[in-house]
């Protein structure tokens, strides 16, 4: 196995094309467990951050570039970030421990596709896209589209995410991530619910965007949560709707974290409970 | 005679009483005595047992006494962890 | 000289104050030495390869390749072994599997290499043929006739006719008439109860470094409770002398029970002595999951008369323990304790023993007694809040106290449940008030302690300070322990005492750490060690006034003239003793070899507030207190850390922890990520009331604390949880979805 | 399959070392440093036996590459006391008995030193959760918060 840290985007570029067995390093915290298990052994990791500006949070078009660098952590200490879209730093903030947060990004947890990682039902929640790079060229791909299977991307060969955009966030706007975990802390979502909505000037949904992650093979976006409270003042009857259409939506598995019942349960629970939080924070109370 | 309390899967093995006398002064005489005395226990003594003298348990000193009006009942070998 | 046989409490002025433990500063910077911290000049890296597979017989192994690979210096199958005395094979065959592989991660080959990552590799060239045979995980699964049977001929004669071939032994214990005293209660509780394998969990992985020469002397470093059992059943594996075989424990970073076994070393011996290099083995996570500890899962039907009082007509417990892949499940230990803390005119308890295709159960504290208490702890709770009583007072009423026959037998001497329970009923946590989706749950728990050999050498130096040598590795604090009982009957200060933990050259046999002993055997080893310096002490300075030894008496640090006739000395200090030890004798020593007998039992209650989310079936645990006697706390902070972390370790146990196995027999939860033992923020403050009822049994009165603590923390949260979601939970761990579906059921 | 060269600060110490590209930095510091005092409890980041700092900022080394150390300062538990003195937070832990086997010590040692480094008075639930990630097995927990928060308030008394 090869290590390289090369100093920019063309370098890296390079160094991954037509190199087989190749892996990109940036938090490194699910790497790591892989290569210590010989679930993978690399010919070459190329370890990103080094490059200019893959740790940078920079402010662009309202939202914020995330360098795909950035670590929880660091994401947690920027005050912008945090007052723009809470529920994105709050999912990244879930990952691990206070360890693993010194070390984990958004967009390695994105690459690593598991469909219980917690930041990217927020990132879909909040319409977040990434930026690609590879041999052939820059490209910009909704979070949502990245994942295809557990443990799969649509990536091409010689690609990896160099920056994650977070749209600007909206007037009246509010996001929130929740999952459910056994524990408090240190364990793999077993269900987890991102919700991005907006509220008009009588406080009725103008627009929502609501997440399930590790209730499918992938994380979802439910279009059909968002319609049961478009227009709709977020009340008991409301948050029932999305609650059933949460539950209805999830399609999880039986496995050692959770059994369907309780996740297609959980679902609508987390739902109704992030939609709430969410409201709060378009209301611009503190949630 | 010291009577030995047997526990009840190990009453079984000793013909079914609860209760056995046996001639002994030390623990090592009150188990050789029941070896010898009933034979069906033999494999269970050879795995191993403690037992409770006035309510001390012991698992190995031979020599401890036993008085005639010593109360005295078999254990299983005690684990820990 | 006059020496009192037991001291009281008011003369203490050592034992139960709270000094900086002697290994403190090595601990928090770094230096302690744990297992796998020591090196060998030219030392290769051992490490081992396992079965993939729950039930396989091994139809042949080729290494051939794995010893061509460059840097790979030694391969080993249990071929290497040979024969081994009968008592140790079951050990070797844990280590290194034989004819047939009987859980996932059962160990089939190993090797040594000049680096990890040749070792690696190393492992991937060995090829094994298997043959994969029908397995079976569930205990209750193994007992039926026609499960897959792991060991044909194994069965014991006390197994009726009509079980699996899994089934080993059978015991029962109890007396009177349950049928009889059933008949007599105003109602009877039944249930089946179920509770999840456990792993011991501690933070350091097994580790160690074995050397062997050509000569046939052997040395070996490792993480372990017991460095002169290790000794012993290697040096029986390996055909050794034990003289020859020294064993020096490393610092351990946790047991719990699941370090009074071997694993690695035997292996790792075999290893050395085949590449004639030193070998370090070191598990990984996974490997420590898959192939060591863990506890037994079980399925306990219990059956409990009581009257509407709540007096106890009759109880009656049938455990089934599948103890994994070897017979020896802690069943026994399980029956005998089930309703040790009651006071009951008809009890019977049956036990099986019964194996599986999981890991060989290890000892894992106040082993097979928490299952138990848990299944009879909540049928009681059932029974006394169904008749609207306090279960506080249902215990009260029920509870063993001194002349009570216990459950398994003997008769109790002085005890200290009733004390546990008044103080748990007038602390103010029991009438403190819940919030809605809470509950409050209380259990008690019992274990026997033990003592068992142990050796304590204690030297004095020429400048009169003290060294301590003992044979039991130091788990939680015992150094601080000994050092306090020699600085308090030599009557000098603590910081005058150290206390080590000698290799096996250097001491006569000691039983593991285990049985919450050490406290207690090597404690009155430490003070009868301390004694027989003093008599020698006193018997110098008798030389030097010219006065007869029995005119001498130790008090304060120092031998004084004691008597009418004795004459008018100074008092000579040990210091003043010590210095001319050359002149009068030689240097002085005190040492006590013994088979500790005597240990008290103990009892404890345990009182815990929880809250359900309703929503989720999620638990939290707002409150816990731990009341439970100690005999004598020697060192009071550590007494309490015994409590607050068997509870905790309960907590997880019935929370969340469980191994979880699926249809192929694979372990799917090998690591601390699915493998949930509680973290900090999961958890409140660990209240702590100690008691001290005095052992007779120990000079100081001291009890073993460290097991007794695990045992009633099931069922107490259980009741809570049960209170809290108002549904009775009969299965742990009392994981959420396990709750959130109990909760929509009783709905309906 | 030529070694890396790392050039790196470990407690303050100007220090270089070779490793193999798949090293971990915890490989490294125990391995061909000779610290031993960061410990691995499971090599996947769940127990936090192994926690130094990385520039300042709280890691486990079994998830970081020792190639990654280039240029990095690192701080192990042999860096926390001040030749013999120790830090308080060491000595309270001795004081306090937070530690009984003492493997999960130094980590949460590390990691307790770097929250308030940050946090000079944390409340019991943020002590609780900045150590989620440290497992202990023996204490409960219990002593281990408490002489954190103690520490707490005598350094800011001092202050």
């Amino acid at each position: 196995m090869r290590f390289e840290a090369p100093r920019s985007v063309e370098e890296a570029v390079t160094a991954l094309a037509g190199q087989t067995g190749a892996h990109v390093l940036a938090g490194g915290t699910d790497l790591l467990v892989k290569l210590r298990a010989e679930m993978i052994e690399p010919e070459l990791i190329v370890d990103i951050k080094r490059i200019a500006g893959m740790r940078d949070v920079v402010a662009e078009d309202g939202g914020w570039r995330i360098g795909a660098a950035v670590s929880g952590a660091e994401m947690g200490e920027h005050a912008g970030l945090c007052a723009d879209w809470p529920g994105v730093v709050e999912a990244v903030g879930l990952i691990g421990s206070t360890q693993v947060q010194g070390r984990a990004t958004l967009a390695g947890n994105l690459c690593n596709a598991s469909p219980a990682a917690d930041s990217v039902p927020a990132m879909v929640a909040a319409g977040a896209v990434v930026r690609v790079v590879g041999p052939k060229g820059t490209r910009d791909v909704a979070v949502i589209d990245i994942p295809k299977a557990p443990g799969k991307t649509t990536l091409a060969a010689g690609e990896f995410i160099a920056s994650v955009f977070l749209p600007a966030r909206g007037a009246r706007s509010g996001d929130a991530y929740l999952r459910f975990i056994p524990r408090t802390e240190m364990d793999i979502a077993v269900v987890g619910c991102g919700i991005a909505l907006s509220l008009d000037a009588a406080g009725r949904v103008a627009a929502a965007r609501v997440s399930l992650g590790a209730v499918g093979p992938k994380v979802m976006l439910v279009d059909a949560a968002a319609e049961a409270i478009q227009g709709r003042v977020l009340d008991e009857a409301a948050l029932a709707d999305l609650a059933a259409v949460c539950s209805a939506a999830a399609t999880p598995i039986d496995d050692k974290r959770g059994t369907v019942d309780f996740r297609r349960h959980v679902s609508g629970v987390l739902a109704r409970r992030a939609a709430v939080i969410a409201e709060a924070r378009a209301k611009g109370e503190q949630a | 005679m010291v009577k030995v309390l047997l526990w009840g899967s190990l009453a079984d093995l000793a013909g079914g009483a609860r209760e056995v006398a046996v001639e002994a002064a030390t623990l090592r005489e009150l188990l050789d005595g029941l070896a010898r005395d009933h034979p069906g226990l033999r494999p269970e003594l050879d795995r191993g047992v403690s037992v409770s003298i006035d309510g001390r348990i012991y698992n190995d000193s031979w020599f401890t006494p036993i008085g005639p009006e010593s109360e005295v009942v078999l254990l299983k070998r005690l684990q820990g962890g | 000289m006059a020496l009192d046989d037991t001291k009281k409490t008011k003369d203490f002025k050592v034992v139960g104050t709270r000094p900086n433990r002697p290994d403190g500063i090595d601990k928090v910077t770094g230096r302690a030495r744990f297992g796998a911290d020591m090196v060998a000049p030219g030392m290769l890296t051992g490490r081992i390869l396992r079965s993939p597979h729950a039930h396989a017989r091994i139809l042949r192994i080729d290494t051939s390749k794995a010893e061509a690979l460059p840097g790979v210096k030694a391969v080993v199958t249990r071929a290497d072994f040979g024969d081994v005395p009968d008592h140790v094979a079951n050990v070797i065959d844990n280590c290194m599997a034989g004819d047939k592989a009987l859980y996932d991660g059962h160990a089939v080959a190993a090797v040594a290499a000049n680096s990890a990552a040749v070792a690696r590799k190393a492992l991937k060239l060995i090829e094994v043929e298997y043959e994969v045979l029908p397995h079976v995980t569930d205990v209750d699964a193994a007992m039926k006739p026609g499960a897959p049977v792991l060991h044909e001929g194994w069965q014991q004669e006390t197994v009726p006719a009509g079980y699996s071939g899994n089934v080993i032994s059978r015991v029962e214990f109890g007396h009177g008439d349950v049928e009889a005293g059933l008949a007599k209660a105003d109602r009877v509780v039944a249930r089946t109860y179920r509770t999840g394998a456990t792993h011991q969990g501690y933070i350091e992985p097994h580790a160690c470094l074995a050397t062997m020469s050509a000569d046939g002397q052997g040395d070996l470093w490792v993480c372990t409770q017991g460095h002169y059992m290790v000794r012993n059943v290697c040096a029986a594996i390996l055909g050794m002398e034990q003289g020859q075989l020294r064993v020096t424990a490393s610092e351990i970073g946790g047991g719990f029970g699941g370090k009074t076994v071997v694993f690695l070393e035997p292996v790792a011996l075999m290893l050395a002595k085949k590449s004639g290099r030193p070998v370090k083995m070191v598990m990984s996570r996974s490997e420590v999951l898959r192939a060591t500890g863990p506890t037994a899962s079980t399925s306990i039907d219990v059956r409990i008369g009581m009257k509407k009082d709540g007096r106890i007509t009759a109880a009656f417990a049938e455990l089934r323990y599948q103890g994994g892949a070897y017979p020896g499940s802690p069943v026994d230990m399980g029956s005998m304790s089930a309703f040790a803390p009651y006071d009951l005119e008809n009890v019977k308890t049956v036990g099986w023993d019964v194996v599986s295709n999981r890991p060989k159960a290890a000892a894992y504290r106040a082993p097979g007694a928490p299952m138990a208490a848990f299944a009879v702890e909540s049928a009681i709770d059932e029974l006394a809040r169904g008749f609207g009583l306090d279960p506080l007072a249902v215990r009260l009423m029920n509870g063993a106290k001194e002349g009570t026959r216990a459950s398994y037998g003997p008769t109790y001497p002085a005890i200290g449940l009733i004390a546990t329970l008044e103080a748990a009923h007038t602390h103010p946590h029991w009438t403190a008030p819940l919030g809605e989706n809470q509950g409050r749950g209380v259990a008690c728990g019992f274990w026997f302690n033990f003592g068992g050999d142990t050796c304590v050498s204690l030297n004095v130096t020429p400048d009169g300070t003290v060294t301590v040598s003992e044979g039991n590795p130091d788990i939680g604090g015992s150094r601080a322990s000994m050092t306090m009982m020699a600085a308090e009957e030599l009557g000098i200060p603590y910081d005058q005492v150290r206390t080590i933990i000698a290799d096996t050259g250097s001491l006569g046999q000691n039983e593991v750490t285990d049985g919450s002993r050490v406290t207690f055997a090597v404690g009155l080893a430490t003070i009868e060690a301390a004694r027989a310096a003093k008599r020698e002490m006193c018997k110098r300075a008798a030389m030097i006034w010219g006065i007869d030894e029995e005119a001498v008496e130790w008090e304060d640090g120092a031998a004084r003239p004691a008597g009418p006739n004795a004459g008018k000395f100074p008092p000579m200090t040990i210091k003043e003793i010590a210095a001319v030890a050359s002149n009068t004798g030689g240097p002085i020593a005190g040492h006590h070899e013994v088979t500790a007998e005597g240990a008290g039992v103990s009892f404890g209650t345990h009182m815990v507030d929880v809250e359900v989310d309703p929503d989720t079936g999620a638990t939290r645990i707002l409150r816990y207190t731990v009341f439970q006697d100690a005999g004598r706390a020697v060192h009071p902070s550590y007494v309490e850390g015994q409590f607050q972390g068997g509870a905790v370790q309960g907590i997880g146990w019935a929370l969340n922890e469980e191994y979880i196995y699926g249809e192929d027999g694979i372990l799917q939860n090998a690591g601390f990520l699915d493998y949930r033992i509680p973290v900090a923020s999961d958890l409140p403050m660990i209240d702590t009331v100690i008691l001290e009822i005095p052992n007779p049994g120990h000079p100081y009165g001291v009890r073993g604390v460290g097991e007794t603590p695990i045992v009633p923390p099931l069922a107490a949260v259980a009741n809570a949880v049960s209170a809290a979601a108002g549904v009775r939970m009969t299965r742990l761990p009392m994981s959420p979805p396990r709750v959130l579906a109990a909760m929509q059921a009783a709905k309906g | 399959m030529s070694r890396i060269h790392v050039t790196t600060t470990v407690n303050g110490d100007a220090t270089e070392f070779l490793c193999d590209a798949e090293a971990t930095l915890l490989d490294v510091l125990r391995d061909e440093l000779g610290l031993t005092g960061t410990k691995e409890g499971c090599g996947t980041g769940d127990c936090g036996a192994c926690s130094v700092t990385v520039d300042g900022r709280l890691v486990c080394s079994c998830l970081m590459l020792g190639a990654e150390a280039e240029g990095r300062e690192i701080t192990t538990i042999e860096g926390m006391a001040a030749g013999d003195t120790l830090h308080p937070l060491q000595q309270k832990f001795i004081e306090m008995a937070a530690l009984q086997c003492g493997i999960c010590t130094p980590g949460i040692l590390v990691a307790a030193k770097s929250l308030l480094e940050r946090n000079p008075d944390p409340s019991e639930e943020e002590v609780r959760y900045w150590l989620a990630g440290n497992l202990c097995r023996c204490t409960g927990y219990d002593k281990i918060i408490r002489a954190v928060m103690e520490t707490a308030a005598d350094m800011r008394r001092a202050s």
